[in-house]
């Protein structure tokens, strides 16, 4: 069986991303933030996950409007970093964990949730960003593999936050019921505030989009022994507002 | 396609199928522009690339006078619209100014005093 | 409101569809299955709808293995016939029906269905077989606009059958709650009998997949004055086994 | 690839996540065939054809030599090997007798009596 070890939510707007990239982190305008993240990031590297399950939405970068599905997971054992328009950023592509992902794909089917399956898939900003947000310096590669879970956030109609919460709740069981002796986390929904066109002169508007994140933490044990093992989830530390 | 529904906040768009039907060819259009080569050819005949994507003649009017008003009326998704306006060189913050009447400076700065609190 | 006046179940075979396409209709092998249909299309062509919904499986046409949805539904206003290798069947194109297709999809969204949404999709054999039973001769046009509901069964999982029964009751409510005053009718699932690769040598086999179809009619009236007016369903008449 | 497991009946291939990940650039070469073009280079080069795809070379000698139990051994789902028999001028039933070890005939025959009875 698996444990879910910690939780995380976080923005994800590119900004954040390219404030990273550029070397912008200690500006006045984008401090506040980072500092915000100081503290979750010290407790996150002090527990590095074998495997992490991302909650996200793609941007128009992964899919296009001929195909718009509203839940989907990916099962490649890569995902490439989408360029979006601007060149790729630059951080490691993704690692990803097949054998979790078909366990999660069977178990929430099992449970009447509509999964679409990714074979091939890009990934954005709104993979990225958290990433980054989590391991800043990343080397060669991101400390594990990940599990890209989609929610259509593109064009409405998007999933109610009724059928968001049964997913979650589906995951949790899902990755509780994973075979190898494990411990997981998970990262919980996070709002993404995005600049939203609204054509009154002289107000600007700003708006909540469901970029879920979901984080899961397997490691893979033969046997239980781990020291640091819970019954219970950890609180996923607060890593910004 | 903005909307006075209960589904959105007042003077919203809400990228709904209807929207995204009508703005579908065009967005289609402004997917191709994250790849250089397809910038380039744009650039090269903004008119003969947008007939080719079989725009409308409104939208095509719209898309090669950077009214980035009337490609939210026409269909487009600003995660579409979006990426011409990264090819142009602008930003999202720039976009946000246009949509309410502000300069760029200005919409920044209201973003950075909290945003609107009337919704 | 509209009222489902029918429904109709069959086998999708591509062969059934050659049959037709080549004259072949009156030949020995096939005689059978075609007469089995007669009254049936008789039936049928006395109870024309306005529009029509059909639930099928797209067999790699469509649809490639990048992207596998589990439930799919059409918003386009047409549908192109799929060249599945061998030319594409010479029946009309698929006109669509937008409106009732965004309202299926939200109703259905609203009830918990992760639909994936198509603006664009080629239809195979597995759609249009179905519409050649229904109206051998369609000349220029298929007697109405079509929405298809698609089912994935190229790829395990597929939907379990409980899911698909509760789509279709979905369906069933979605189709009542159209705005239009209207009757409409339903497809049932159908069986559809393809031969499948075992490698024992000396037995074959014959497998069921869920190609199931629904069908429903909704003829739009500003008052609600039809004399065939039902309060119920029609039972579907049986077009083959 | 073939299961004896709880989800399938003996000796049928279920194309599940594992096979699909395996045949998926197998089965990505098989849908292109759908077009005229693609056979017609397809058929001028079948080597170079099957290593633009990325087959293994498993999956590439399979293909080569047409070895259409071999192909579902290594991932390729039916609907998609169906598409390289279609150009080859092969019926469904073709395979069937191929998969079950008879003529094509008889597999007609065979499925004409009712099909296999025990399972
Ligand atoms: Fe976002
Ligand atoms: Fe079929």
């Amino acid at each position: 069986m698996s444990e879910v070890i910690w939780g995380l939510a976080t923005s994800h707007v590119p900004s954040i991303g390219a404030a990273m990239d550029r070397g912008m982190t200690q500006e006045p305008v984008w401090k506040p933030l980072f500092d915000g993240y100081r503290p979750a990031r010290e407790w996150l590297a002090q527990h590095k996950p074998d495997v992490a399950v991302l909650v996200y939405n793609d941007h128009a970068n992964g899919i296009d409007l001929d195909i718009v599905p509203t839940f989907g997971i990916g099962t490649a054992d890569r995902y490439s970093v989408a360029d979006e328009g601007f060149g790729r950023r630059p951080v490691p592509d993704v690692v990803g964990d097949p054998d979790l992902s078909l366990h999660l794909l069977q178990n929430l089917m099992d449970e009447g949730f509509d999964l679409t399956v990714f074979q091939e898939l890009n990934v954005d900003h709104g993979f990225t960003v958290p990433l980054s947000i989590w391991t800043p310096e990343p080397g060669e590669a991101w400390p594990c593999p990940v599990v890209p879970l989609l929610v259509n956030v593109i064009q409405y109609p998007q999933p109610t936050a009724a059928r968001c919460y049964a997913l979650g709740q589906a995951l949790g069981r899902a990755l509780a019921s994973y075979e190898a002796p494990a411990r997981s986390a998970s990262w919980a929904p996070a709002a993404c505030p995005t600049s939203s066109p609204g054509r009154a002169p002289g107000s600007s508007t700003r708006r909540s989009t469901t970029c879920s994140s979901t984080r899961s933490r397997t490691t893979r044990r033969s046997s239980p022994r781990s020291p640091a093992r819970t019954s219970s989830a950890r609180p996923a530390p607060r890593a910004s507002s | 396609m903005s909307s006075e529904s209960a589904l959105a906040p007042p003077k919203t768009y809400v990228f709904d199928g209807a929207a995204s039907r009508q703005g579908y060819r065009m967005n289609k259009l402004f997917m191709t522009l994250r790849d250089p080569a397809a910038r380039e050819e744009f650039l090269a005949d903004e008119a003969a690339y947008c007939e080719r994507f079989g725009l409308s003649e409104a939208q095509t009017k719209a898309v090669l006078g950077r009214d980035w008003q009337a490609m939210l009326d026409l269909g487009g998704s600003i995660f579409y619209v979006y990426k011409l306006a990264m090819m142009d060189g602008l930003s999202m913050q720039y976009l946000g100014g246009v949509f309410t009447g502000m300069s760029e400076a200005d919409f920044k700065a209201a973003m950075l005093a909290g945003g609107r609190t009337d919704v």
